[in-house]
Order: structure tokens, then C-alpha cells, then sequence
């Protein structure tokens, strides 16, 4: 499905992403983990078109996707969430979801004064589907807010449910529950999980790791910009390079990146 | 009669500019401070056009045509530019169009103007006077007026305000950005353009002199006291700020004082703008409501 | 109380303001005096004033209150041409009387028949300045003038004239108005190694040339226009106006008329200079208050029914102002130059 | 000789919107607004020493200046108070508009005080000093050194001192500034008296060099604010390189084409810089976070 | 008592957040404060901070009512916020940084000492001092912001999410940080979503829902407590 070749990207001196390779082939959800700093927001920047590699390929369906704008990406069913979530402030909770709605023939001029009841159609079909997602994230009481107003957790869901508002066949998810609250966390599970059935594919990065354990079959492991392991969360725990460079054996031990 | 007809034909014109801005600062997030520039190059394209003996109503299309055209041309290029940046180029662009005007004279006869543009005449004789110049703008600023009603209250402009918020989540969302802001500008411009020919055919005479920073100044007044990011928030704004403007006339001050009237005005107009923005940032209509 | 109104729409505030508040001066000296002399048909005059902002559309605004709201017969008009423009086709449809004391655009003389000024075309000044140069001798001249309506328009004319009399110009440019730096302009005119310049601009435009070209230590003779013909110029320009020759349209400093406008300026403003084009603002209002005593009503066709009487043969201050049928003035063009510091005839 | 000297004019001119620009970027780096309202300090500058010559002060050009200078930064600090801080934690164009208003206000108030007649400060006259076929005025020379002491005056302030650095972290994030317990009151009124210094400094200058009116300080405005942003927010080298860059274009430009366009060579200067370094000279490209 | 909190409402513009919260912070406690996104417990933190102003009830601090003073007097005092999420300054160098954060020691012998004490803490940042703090990743940064604590030596610290997207073993490393911290006499008022690593750290715990405390105990109780397990631990 998503394949990156020989990925890179450095900053200055810095290799934040250094000779990347990886194939998610079918695998229905992969977890991609590694110590802060360790490349894996830049490596999701590279995927997504917002940044543009130094060098590497990138294919997503077979089709190369590197050197693509970011919203064409979008466009090809490959949508992604921010770590630190940006939500559209002055919007309110519900149009931050509407906007997200692909292929909306109302944000084309000339459908605008032309097609005025087909847009309405589609407008109420997505607005029923916002307010689902509303519902599920337990956003629906804010849902005329200005999205500026949500504490950090609730703008946190709020971006998930953009992403799930946008119809996607890969979703690259950057730390989505970070900052959510334990109960909500397992909401989203189930809800990662539902979706896998509908044939929604996900790679995502989390620092939760008994979540990352019981939801991805597979597991990525990256550290200082390169992949340093790929198989099951369980081989993980156990490999000797991840345990020291990401879980710890024995915490205390201040360590930079 | 005729003065307050004057005034509100002035705010009609400066109603369908300040909404043009408004569909870039208030809607797309784009400082567009070269607004004046559209204004001048439709005033100029549908004066020498009608004055070289074509109709009107041709004046006025080809007015918005060059006017839309030209905001095409400089939306691609001015558009890598972000925030303040824009800006900055579009204030240059819009004093590059000023001198260009004042210049080339072969074309616009400089800074000696073009005196005796027509006042429209299909509907007959009696168009020359105010209360017909007042109809016909307010039918186009009505038309305008619909026209950006309809389209910000649409998913576009829902798209337009993504793209204000945060960039990167329109394109993270499948939006070009690009695209959404190009949009913005060229239906903006095309409007100033049509402000542009409404003044010209008012005034029936325009210089370069017409289009300097002041007036982007004054647009930029309209948009931001009368609330930008809404549909209403220009229109109050224009005929707020130019109706105050023609009140400060009617200060009562003495004619001994004659030699202080026009700074006690402009006080007074300074101190107003900062007690509108102390009181009300948010422009008359707020954007949103607490 | 019950006064005789007249409009007046002067650039108090923006870019031409610095000769706005000379023009009200001199304007309400004139009125103090009409009034001192019985006023208008025993009522007082006086003037309304309103601000342009130096703009079309403050001219335009001024110009519809005074009419609807005032509903007065007579304005004077705004100073620079191009303000000027903008109101006379509202003048002119309103069937209001508009004068103009310093508009010189020669496209004025076509505006129609309620349009009026004291102050002579630009065309004529075009010529002056021709044979002025001509008459020193230089044949060969590098021409600048301010890039607004009355410089271009001057320059026009100057550069017609002077070339088909033979003349040749070196080098031309226009100048921007307000800049406090020209020395690189200046340089230009250096390069061109020409005896004279011919300098069409304003005060504080030419204050700042004349100053940064006699630090450059360029020496040529400066030949200048009217509308720098202001004390403040030699003032602010100190010895680097000295020898500037100029032309203006010729007003005789030692008739009687002349004197006492003088004398009567230095009582009311007293430490004040003499405004440029003050006498002409103050020609207009005397003359407007002729006409107007003349007139058997206030309303505007008689006015300019009057307008054209009282000025046959009348000289005011800055000579004969006699209308011709466009409300044209005709004028003979003096010189003046700059001497000691003080502003002299040549 | 001729293009050297142009060059020279372009850089003395440079160093002009250098001037303007240091007290600009500084109120732009803290709080992301274009003030308006620096032309008319910089106009009050100048006529306050017509105002501390005359009546009833009568006072030497010594004292006259200082307090000129002085009486600048109180308007500056007024603005502060009264404007600037209640509006600190608004959107930029808030303060944009109220800054506006401000300039009508002050513009105005000259106007009131002084009328809109052309003063000046009745100096005499010097000519040039010439190296060769090279001439300079002193004037001139002193623009530049002022230009030169200021900005690296600003610089050292705000990499050397505490309170510089303080500044620099309002302008990096004013909301954790204030978290952070940093005596915004004094940063903030700090910014202004220094900004409104450099506007009376650069007004005097001017108005020495050629003459005042109450516009006096809005022509050179929108270059000056040009200089600030080509040379990057908040950098002091960047502006003044900034400000080089569209003097010397300008001056450079009146050799080759009517003097009419020679703003719009700086204009479009300015236009092109930006299009091919679209962030000013100096920015380095801000990631996505 | 260090810090007591009597019936607090406070909120942004004219929407009331908290409906009179209740809690205190005793000298030498860890106190955590966990519940659902959007409970206000950022809200109660940036209260008692002084970035909001309450429009009812009472801070004590040491005995003296707080409640209107600024971030600025209350640091003098001993009492600093460290926010979530953005909280260094990311172009300034890393020692401005620290300088900033110890604005009030006006770079005195006191700041070079304590300086020295962090340097000792996190020795990683003795190359990067001259860098600026935007290269920091997310841990680095979180370090930086925590070693103001170290500078200025208050006495109770308000803390949001100090666990906010850290990897696992700088999570352990952060806290065992504060706990450091808190053996030298340090109290802190803690913000948690980690509300298990959190409830564990803790001396008492505070469950905050809608703008008001439901339920209060030591950190095990609540650890152990079923409704809080079901409600905010996920099970
Ligand atoms: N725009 C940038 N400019 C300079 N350096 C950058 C930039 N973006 C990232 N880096 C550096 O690249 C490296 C990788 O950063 P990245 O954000 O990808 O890490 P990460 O794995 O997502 O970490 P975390 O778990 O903390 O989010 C870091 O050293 C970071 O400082
Ligand atoms: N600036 C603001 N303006 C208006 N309402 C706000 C603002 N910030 C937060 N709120 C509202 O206040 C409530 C509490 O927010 P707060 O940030 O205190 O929650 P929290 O408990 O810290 O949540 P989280 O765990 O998600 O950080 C939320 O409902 C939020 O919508
Ligand atoms: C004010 C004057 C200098 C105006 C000038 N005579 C003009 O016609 O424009
Ligand atoms: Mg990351
Ligand atoms: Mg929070």
C-alpha cells in the first residue's frame, strides 16, 4: 500500500531521516515508535508532501507520490493529523469537520450558482456525519464553538475526527492520543479498530506502548532517523537495540535523543 | 439632496471595494494592500475606453476583465509570499500601478488626468443625475453584494477561511491553497474593478492621484471597523467611515477658528479609529459573538 | 447674521496643504475688508471653508455639501488643477459659479461657462518661461519639472515652445513630489554639463533641490516658474536661491493697489510673509464682491451675469482681471529672481 | 565617477531607511504590527526643537534637542499606555488600524500647533566635502554614522543585556513571556520610549537635511518598513542591509531612466527581492510543526 | 497549608470554566489533578497562576490571598506555572532561554550557581547552549522547561502535562526528575492525562469534571477506586 525507498531529509547538520526504507504492504495498522527526536514526525512530513526529500522515493498504490503537493496527496485517500493539533481556530467545531469533507463540488465557483441543490444535498449528507464523529469524541455539546476554545485534549480529537471526516484509505495518525484523556483513549481504539473492518488502513505513531502493543500487529521502531527495527510489538520489547535506545531498562538514566 | 446622494454613491463605491478586500483579508487571510491598484486600473481601462466612444456598459466589463486580469497575473507570483510579506508586495504593487499611471502618459495623459468620462446614457437623458448615477451603483453593488453572499456562504468560503486559519491543514485536507487564495484575489480584483469604473463614471474626471495609499488606507478602514470575515461587517464599515468622514464637516467650528478646521478634523477622525479599536476590535460585526 | 455666503474648498490638510493656509489668509484678509467697506449690499460677506485633504474626492464632497447644503451660488475652487478638474462638471451642471485663484491646467479653459479663474492658463507661462530662457541667451537647457498636473503641463509647453524657437534641451526628467532627497536628480543635471536649468516645481520640491545642489557645488542658472515664487523659498533655500531667475505671471509691485494689499497683510498677519499666490486669492474675493454687489439677486446666472461685468477693466493686486469669454485671464509675464536673500523682480 | 557617486547617494540614502527602520523593526519584532504611527514620531521629533527654540522655552539648539528627543518618548510612552497595551494581546491589524488613527491624531495635532506651512531649523548652509570627484555633505555623513550607531546600539542591547533578551522572548512568544513573569509593563514601554528615540533622532536629522512639514515622516515609511521585513523581523543588520538594498537600486536607477520612476524601481526592488528569498534576506525556512 | 483554593470560578471572557473548585496543596506534596478533557483543569492551573484573573473565590498562598496578582509577583513569591504543550522560547539560544526563565535572579552569582546545577542535571545541554531551542526535540524540551524549576528554586510548582508526548524513557527520567525535585522541598501542583504514571507519583490526587472537584484522596485510593478506574483510567 505505502512504500518508502531509501528516504532522506536533514536539516542543517542534522539527519532526521537517514536512508528510510519501509513497505506497510496489507498490514491493517502499523505503529511506528522511537525516542523523541528520532524523525518519525519528519519522516510523516516526507510521506505527506510537506516536505520534499532530499532524496528517496516514495509510492503509495504503486503510484509514486514524492515530488506531489500535499493536497493532492490528500486527494488520494493518504490523510494525516498534526502532533501538535492544528485546528482552525475562528472555525467553529462543526465547519473545522465539514471542512474536511473531500471532493465538496460547493467549493467550486461555478457549482456554487449552479448547482445550489446538489450542494445542499451533499451538505446535509456530511453534516450528519459530523455530527457522528460529534457524538463519538464526545464534542457534540461544542459543536457551535469557535475551535480555538477547546482545552488541548479536545482539540487533540477534534483533528482526529477532521481526519476521519475526509474519507480516507490511509490514515498516518502523529500521536493521537497524546494529551486524551485514558477513557476517551479506548474509545479511539475501538474506533481504529471499526474502521480496519471497513478496510481503512492506519500507521500511526504513538509513545503509548501498552496501547501500541495491543493494537498493532506491527511495529516500527525508528532511532535517529533510521529504521532499527520492523516485526511484532512483542519481538520489540525483547530486541536489545530498541529496549535501549527507546523503552529503557533502567529509567533514571538521563538521555538526550 | 444631492450631498447626501453623493455620500451614499461614495459609500456604495467603497462598499464594493471593501468587501472586494474583505474576500482576501477578512476571508483568505491575504493583507492584500494594493487593493487601490485594481481600483485604478478599472477606473483608467473603462475611461479610455469610453472616452475613445464605446458604451458604458462595455467600459465597465472591460474594466473588470483588465482589472480580474491583472489580479491573476499578480496572484501567481505575489502569492509565494506569506502573511505580512504579501503585504508589503502588494503595497509596492499597488504604488508600482500609481506611477505607472502618473508615467506614461501617451496612455493616461499623467498626472494632467482624463477629464469628461461619460456618465452612462442607455437608459436616456435623465441618467446624468445623481439619483439615476445612485440606482445604477446600487444595483451593481447589490449584484456584487449577492454575488459575495452567496459564495462565502457557501462550502467555498467555508474553504476560503480554512485556508485564513492554517495552510497546512488545507492541504492537508485535499485543498490547494494556492488555488483557494488565487480565487480570492481574482474575484476580489475583478470587484475593485468594478468599484473602480462606478468612480470613474461618478467623477467623470480621474487622475493618479486617485489612487494612492490613502485610499488603500481607507478601504482597509471599512473592512476592519466594520468586521471582517462577515458578510455585513464591510458594508457598515464603508458607509460608517465615509459618512463619518463627510460628518466631520458639520464640526461647529467658528470661522475665527477657520485656520484649525481641518487638523481639529482629523483629530477627531484619529481619535475615533482609536476608540473604535479600544472598544470594538472586532469591527462593528464581529466575526464572532461571545 | 444674516451674511452673504460663498463657498471656498482649499486644501487645508494633505499633500499641497503647505499653500493651502496661505491661500485662507489672503482670502479672509479680502473679506475683513469688504466688510469693513459695507459688505455685501450692507450685509457682511463671509466664507465658507471646507477641506479637500488635496483630494478629487474631499474637492468633490466640499464641492456637494456647499451646493446642496449651503446652496451657495459661488465657490472658490480647489488649487491644485487636478482637484480643480474633478469639481467644474459638478460646478457646471449645478449651475454653480466656480473660481479659481491658482489653477493653472490649460484644460481649465474648456470647462464651461460657470467656470472661471484669476489666475492665467499655463499656457502662457509655458511661453514665459521659453522666452525667458531664449532672452538670457541659453540655447541649450536641461529641462525638470515636478511630476504632478502643473508640472507636466508647464513642462509641455516650455519644451514646444523652446525647441521650435530653435532651442535645444539637453536632458529632461520629471521629479517626484515630497522627496527630501535629490541628489542624485541633481547629479544627473550635472551630468549634462547644460549652463541652465529650467526647474518647474514647487517650494518645498525646489527648496531641497536648490539646497543639495549648491552642496554639490553645482553651478548653473537655475530658471524656475511660478509656483516657486515664494519668500519662503529663498528663505528655506538661503544662499543656494540666490541668481534664480523666474518667471510669474507679472504683477507690478509698486502700484497702489499692490502696496496697500501689502500693508494691509502686514497689520493683520503681522511676521507673516506674503503667501504665494496670495494676491490672487485675494483679487478673487474682491472681485467676487464686486460682482456680487452688482448682481440684482444671488442667484447664480446672475452672478456670472455679473462676474463678467465687474471684471471688465477691473485691476486687482496681481493686474488686470478682465474674463474672457472661457473665464480666462490674460497675463504678461514678469520675472523675478532672488537677491540678498529676498525675492525681487529681475 | 558618476556611478560611484550615485552608488554613494544610494547608500547614504540606504542608510536613511536604515534609520527609520531600526525603531520600526523594533515595535514589529515585539508585536507584529506596522506602526503608522513612526512617521509622526518621527515629524514630532523635528518640530519639537522648533517648539523648544521658540516661545515661551527660547532655548539654545543644545537643550532644544534632548528635550525634543525627550518629549518624543513621552508621546511614545503615552501611546503605550493609552493604545499599545491594552490592545497588546489583540490581532495585528488591530493595532495596524489603531496605529493609524494615532497618526491622524499626532499628524493633526502638528498641524494644529504648528499650521501646515514649510518650516526649518534656519542652519546654514555647507557645501559638500569632496574626496576627488566624490562629494558627501555632512549632513549625509552624519545620517549614515547615526544609522550605523543606532543600529548596533539596538543590537548590542538585545543580545547583551537581560532585558534585550527579554524583549527578544515577547516577540518569540508573548503569551509565555507573561506566563513566564517577565515585567512586560517594562519591556513593553521600554520598546516604545527606544523606538520613539530613534523616530526623534532620525526627524531631527531630516529636518536638518531638508525642511518640515507635518508629512514629513510618512514619505520614507513604506520603504523603511520594506527595509525591516527584506532584512528579516527583528533583525538589526537585515535592516539596515534591507535599506541599502532599495536606496542603492533607487539612486542607481535615475542614471538610466526618468527619475519619475525611480520609486518604481525601488517598488519593484522590493517585489523581486522578496519573490526570490519570499521569508527577507536573512529568515531561515520555518518548518511545519 | 502552601496553596488553598476556596470555591474558585473563573473562565474566559464572559463563559464561566470553573463552578468553585476546592483543593489545597500542602508544603512537600506531589498533588495531581487528572479528569476528562475540557474538565478545566488547565483552566484551574492557569487561575492560580495569575494568566487568568478568577471572578470569585479565593487563592491563599502562604497564608496571603493571591488571587488578582500577576505571574510576575507571584514568581517573586515562589509560585510558577509551567504550561503544556509550547512552553520554551524556540529562537532564542538555549542559555537565553535559562536566563529568561531566571529573569528575576538578574544574572546574579545566585543564577550562576544554580546554573551549574542544571548543567549538572541534564549535561547534554552543555553543547547545545549556544544553540537555538528550536532544534530541541520534544524531551529536550520538556527538560529545558522543567530546569526552571532547578533556577529559581520556588516553592510550589504548577505543572501541565509534564508526560505530554515524551517517549516512555523520558517519561521515567521526567518524573523521577520531579520527584528529585520534590525530596528537596519542591510541592507540586501537577496536571496529569498519564493519570496512572500520575495517581503513582503523587502524594494526593484531585479528580476535577465539569469545572468542580468530585472526588479527592491519595494517589493509591484513587488508583484503586473503581468509578475512577472506569471513568478516567479506561479500565
Ligand atoms: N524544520 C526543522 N528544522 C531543523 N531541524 C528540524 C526541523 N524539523 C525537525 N528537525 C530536527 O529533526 C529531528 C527529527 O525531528 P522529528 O520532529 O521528526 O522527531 P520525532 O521523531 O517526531 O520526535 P518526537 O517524538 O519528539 O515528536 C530532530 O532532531 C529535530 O530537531
Ligand atoms: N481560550 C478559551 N476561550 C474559551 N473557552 C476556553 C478557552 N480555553 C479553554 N476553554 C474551555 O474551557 C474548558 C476547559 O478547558 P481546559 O483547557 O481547562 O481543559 P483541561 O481540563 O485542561 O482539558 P485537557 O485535558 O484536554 O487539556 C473547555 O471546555 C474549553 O472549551
Ligand atoms: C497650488 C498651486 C501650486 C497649484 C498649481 N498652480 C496648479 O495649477 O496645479
Ligand atoms: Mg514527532
Ligand atoms: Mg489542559
Amino acid at each position: 500500500m505505502l512504500r518508502v525507498l531509501n528516504a532522506n531529509k536533514s536539516f542543517g547538520g542534522i539527519k532526521a531521516v537517514n536512508r528510510f526504507s519501509m513497505d506497510l504492504k496489507d498490514s491493517l495498522i502499523t505503529g511506528l515508535v522511537g525516542p523523541n527526536g528520532s524523525g518519525k514526525t519528519t519522516l510523516f512530513h516526507l510521506i505527506t508532501g510537506f516536505y520534499e526529500p532530499d532524496s528517496g522515493e516514495v509510492y503509495f498504490d504503486d503510484q509514486p507520490i514524492h515530488g506531489l503537493p500535499a493536497h493532492k496527496i490528500s486527494q488520494k485517500g493518504l490523510v494525516r493529523n498534526f502532533q501538535h493539533s492544528r485546528v482552525l481556530p475562528f472555525l467553529t467545531v462543526r465547519d473545522n469537520l465539514l471542512a474536511s469533507c473531500p471532493h465538496q463540488l460547493g467549493e467550486k465557483i461555478l457549482p456554487v450558482f449552479f448547482l445550489p441543490s446538489k450542494i445542499r444535498a451533499q451538505e446535509a449528507k456530511n453534516s450528519q456525519k459530523a455530527d457522528e464523529v460529534l457524538n463519538m469524541l464526545k464534542l457534540d455539546h461544542l459543536a457551535d464553538q469557535p475551535a480555538g476554545r477547546l482545552s488541548y485534549g479536545q482539540q487533540k480529537l477534534l483533528e482526529l475526527g477532521r481526519v476521519l471526516m475526509a474519507d480516507p484509505r490511509l490514515i498516518l495518525l502523529d500521536e493521537p492520543t497524546a494529551g486524551v484523556n485514558p477513557s476517551l483513549t479506548r474509545q479511539i481504539v475501538e474506533l481504529i479498530r471499526e474502521l480496519t473492518q471497513k478496510g481503512v488502513r492506519f500507521f500511526m505513531v504513538e509513545h503509548n506502548m501498552p496501547l501500541v502493543a495491543e493494537l498493532c500487529p506491527r511495529l516500527l521502531v525508528m532511532d535517529a532517523g533510521e529504521l532499527i527495527f520492523d516485526g511484532s510489538p512483542k519481538e520489540a520489547m525483547k530486541d536489545p537495540k530498541v529496549v535501549e535506545a527507546y523503552l529503557g531498562k533502567d529509567p533514571g538514566a538521563a538521555r538526550g535523543r | 439632496m444631492d450631498y447626501l446622494l453623493h455620500i451614499i454613491i461614495l459609500a456604495l463605491i467603497y462598499t464594493t471595494l471593501a468587501m472586494s478586500l474583505n474576500l482576501q483579508l477578512g476571508y483568505t487571510g491575504l493583507y492584500n494592500f494594493g487593493q487601490v491598484a485594481f481600483f485604478g486600473v478599472g477606473a483608467y481601462t473603462t475611461a479610455l475606453i469610453t472616452l475613445a466612444g464605446y458604451p458604458v456598459w462595455f467600459g465597465v466589463i472591460m474594466a473588470m476583465t483588465m482589472a480580474g486580469l491583472t489580479g491573476f497575473l499578480i496572484a501567481y507570483p505575489a502569492l509565494r509570499l506569506s502573511g505580512d510579506f504579501f503585504g508589503i508586495a502588494t503595497l509596492a504593487f499597488g504604488e508600482m500601478a500609481r506611477l505607472w499611471f502618473l508615467n506614461e502618459r501617451w496612455l493616461t495623459k499623467g498626472p494632467m488626468g482624463l477629464p469628461g468620462i461619460p456618465r452612462p446614457q442607455w437608459i436616456g437623458d435623465g441618467v446624468d443625475s445623481l439619483p439615476w448615477f445612485l440606482l445604477f451603483s446600487l444595483v451593481l453593488t447589490l449584484l456584487a453584494f449577492w454575488w459575495l453572499k452567496h459564495l462565502t456562504s457557501s462550502p467555498f468560503g467555508r474553504a476560503l477561511k480554512v485556508v485564513r486559519e492554517d495552510e497546512y491543514v488545507a492541504r492537508a485536507l485535499g485543498k490547494s491553497a494556492v488555488s483557494f487564495k488565487v480565487r480570492a484575489v481574482v474575484a476580489g480584483s475583478t470587484l475593485a474593478g468594478l468599484a473602480g469604473a462606478l468612480w470613474a463614471h461618478y467623477i467623470t474626471y480621474i487622475s493618479p492621484n486617485d489612487f494612492t495609499l490613502q485610499t488603500t488606507i481607507l478601504i482597509l478602514l471599512c473592512v476592519v471597523l466594520g468586521g471582517k470575515g462577515t458578510i455585513w461587517g464591510p458594508v457598515a464599515g464603508a458607509f460608517l467611515v465615509i459618512f463619518f468622514q463627510e460628518l466631520l464637516r458639520f464640526l461647529p467650528i467658528p470661522s475665527e477658528f477657520n485656520r484649525y478646521l481641518a487638523a481639529t478634523q482629523g483629530m477627531v477622525f484619529g481619535l475615533v479609529l482609536i476608540i473604535l479599536m479600544l472598544k470594538r476590535p472586532q469591527g462593528i460585526i464581529p466575526e464572532h459573538r461571545n | 447674521a444674516d451674511a452673504v455666503e460663498v463657498g471656498a474648498i482649499t486644501p487645508l490638510s494633505g499633500k499641497i496643504s503647505v499653500y493651502g493656509e496661505g491661500f485662507q489668509r489672503a482670502m479672509m484678509l479680502a473679506v475683513q475688508e469688504v466688510n469693513e467697506a459695507g459688505g455685501i449690499k450692507g450685509k457682511p460677506m463671509e466664507i465658507r471653508f471646507e477641506d479637500n485633504a488635496s483630494t478629487a474626492q474631499g474637492s468633490v464632497s466640499a464641492m456637494q455639501k456647499h451646493i446642496t447644503i449651503h446652496k451657495l451660488p459661488v465657490v472658490f475652487g480647489p488649487a491644485a488643477s487636478s482637484n480643480f478638474l474633478a469639481v467644474c462638471p459638478i460646478a457646471q451642471k449645478n449651475k454653480t459659479v466656480i473660481i479659481g485663484a491658482e489653477s493653472a491646467a490649460a484644460t481649465i479653459t474648456d470647462c464651461g461657462s460657470y467656470v472661471f479663474r484669476v489666475f492665467p492658463s499655463d499656457l502662457l507661462q509655458g511661453k514665459g518661461v521659453a522666452q525667458l530662457a531664449e532672452s538670457l541667451g541659453y540655447k541649450e537647457v536641461v529641462l525638470t519639472y515636478i511630476n504632478n498636473d502643473w508640472g507636466v503641463g508647464l513642462g509641455e509647453v516650455f519644451k514646444k515652445t523652446f525647441t521650435a524657437k530653435g532651442g535645444k534641451i539637453l536632458d529632461e526628467f520629471a521629479h517626484d513630489e515630497g522627496k527630501a532627497d535629490y541628489r542624485s536628480e541633481i547629479l544627473r543635471l550635472k551630468r549634462a554639463r547644460a549652463k541652465a536649468v529650467v526647474n518647474l516645481t514647487y517650494i518645498k520640491e525646489g527648496a531641497t533641490m536648490l539646497k543639495q545642489a549648491y552642496e554639490q557645488k553645482l553651478k548653473v542658472q537655475w530658471l524656475m516658474g511660478s509656483a516657486s515664487k515664494s519668500p519662503k523659498l529663498a528663505q528655506l533655500a538661503g544662499k543656494a536661491a540666490e541668481g534664480v531667475i523666474g518667471t510669474y505671471p507679472a504683477v507690478a509691485h509698486g502700484t497702489e493697489k499692490y502696496k496697500a494689499y501689502k500693508t494691509a497683510w502686514d497689520k493683520k498677519y503681522p511676521g507673516k510673509k506674503l503667501p504665494i499666490f496670495g494676491g490672487y486669492n485675494y483679487d478673487m474675493v474682491k472681485l467676487t464682491a464686486k460682482a456680487l454687489n452688482m448682481a440684482p439677486d444671488f442667484k447664480a446666472d446672475s452672478i456670472r451675469e455679473a462676474l463678467m461685468k465687474a471684471s471688465k477693466g477691473y485691476i486687482g493686486v496681481t493686474g488686470d482681471k478682465s474674463f474672457d469669454k472661457n473665464g480666462d485671464v490674460g497675463a504678461t509675464y514678469g520675472r523675478w529672481t532672488v537677491k540678498g536673500g529676498k525675492i525681487t523682480t529681475y | 565617477m558618476f556611478y560611484l557617486q550615485l552608488l554613494l547617494n544610494g547608500i547614504i540614502a540606504g542608510a536613511i531607511y536604515a534609520l527609520f527602520a531600526v525603531g520600526l523593526t523594533m515595535t514589529y519584532g515585539i508585536f507584529r504590527f506596522i506602526n503608522f504611527a513612526h512617521g509622526e514620531l518621527i515629524a514630532w521629533g523635528a518640530y519639537g526643537v522648533l517648539l523648544f527654540q521658540g516661545w515661551p522655552f527660547d532655548l539654545p539648539m543644545i537643550w532644544a534637542v534632548p528635550l525634543a528627543l525627550a518629549l518624543t518618548m513621552a508621546i511614545g510612552l503615552a501611546a503605550d499606555r493609552l493604545v499599545y497595551s491594552p490592545l497588546r494581546h489583540g490581532e495585528g491589524i488591530t493595532l495596524l488600524i489603531a496605529s493609524i488613527g494615532l497618526s491622524f491624531l499626532l499628524r493633526n495635532a502638528l498641524q494644529f500647533f504648528f499650521g501646515s506651512d514649510l518650516l526649518s531649523y534656519d542652519v546654514g548652509l555647507m557645501q559638500a566635502l569632496e574626496f576627488g570627484e566624490i562629494t558627501i555633505s555632512e549632513v549625509q555623513l552624519i545620517m549614515a554614522a547615526c544609522a550605523l550607531v543606532f543600529l548596533g546600539g539596538l543590537y548590542l542591547l538585545l543580545t547583551k543585556t537581560l532585558l534585550g533578551k527579554g524583549l527578544r522572548a515577547v516577540a518569540d512568544n508573548l503569551e509565555l513571556a507573561g506566563i513566564m513573569g517577565l515585567p512586560m509593563q517594562t519591556i513593553s514601554r521600554t520598546v516604545w520610549c527606544l523606538a520613539s528615540l530613534f523616530a526623534g533622532v532620525g526627524g531631527i536629522l531630516l529636518a536638518w537635511d531638508t525642511n518640515l512639514d507635518p508629512m514629513m515622516g510618512t514619505g520614507n515609511l513604506i520603504k523603511a518598513f520594506a527595509a525591516v521585513l527584506l532584512g528579516g523581523a527583528g533583525n538589526v543588520w537585515g535592516a539596515l542591509l534591507g535599506g541599502l538594498f532599495i536606496g542603492v537600486a533607487e539612486n542607481l536607477s535615475v542614471a538610466f531612466i526618468d527619475p519619475g520612476y525611480k520609486d518604481f524601481i525601488a517598488f519593484s526592488v522590493i517585489v523581486l527581492m522578496l519573490l526570490f528569498k519570499p521569508h527577507g534576506l536573512f529568515a531561515m525556512a520555518r518548518g511545519v510543526r | 497549608m502552601l496553596l488553598e483554593i476556596n470555591n474558585l470560578k473563573a473562565g474566559y471572557g464572559n463563559i464561566t470554566i470553573l463552578h468553585g473548585v476546592n483543593l489545597e496543596v500542602n508544603p512537600g506534596e506531589i498533588v495531581c489533578l487528572i479528569g476528562p478533557n475540557g474538565a478545566g483543569k488547565s483552566t484551574v492551573l492557569r487561575t492560580v497562576a495569575g494568566q487568568l484573573t478568577p471572578s470569585q473565590g479565593e487563592i491563599i498562598f502562604e497564608g496571603q490571598n493571591v488571587s488578582k496578582e500577576s505571574p510576575e509577583k507571584k514568581g517573586v513569591k515562589g509560585l510558577i506555572f509551567i504550561p503544556q504543550g509550547e512552553n520554551i522560547f524556540p529562537n532564542l539560544s538555549l542559555l537565553e532561554n535559562l536566563e529568561i526563565a531566571a529573569f528575576a535572579l538578574k544574572g546574579n552569582d545566585t543564577y550562576q550557581n544554580r546554573l551549574n546545577q542544571v548543567l549538572g542535571s541534564f549535561p547534554w545541554m552543555k553543547d547545545r547552549l549556544n544553540r537555538p531551542a528550536k532544534e530541541l526535540s520534544g524531551g529536550q524540551r520538556q527538560a529545558l522547561a522543567l530546569s526552571r524549576i532547578i533556577l529559581l528554586k520556588p516553592k510550589l510548582v504548577l505543572l501541565d502535562e509534564p508526560s505530554l508526548g515524551l517517549a516512555p524513557l523520558v517519561v521515567e527520567d521526567i518524573f523521577s526528575q520531579i520527584q528529585a525535585m520534590n525530596q528537596q522541598g519542591i510541592s507540586f501542583l501537577m496536571v496529569e492525562q498519564n493519570a496512572r504514571k500520575g495517581l503513582s507519583v503523587s502524594h494526593r490526587a484531585y479528580v476535577l469534571e465539569q469545572g468542580k472537584d468530585r472526588l479527592t484522596g491519595t494517589g493509591a485510593e484513587l488508583l484503586c477506586d473503581q468509578r475512577v478506574q472506569d471513568l478516567y483510567l479506561g479500565g
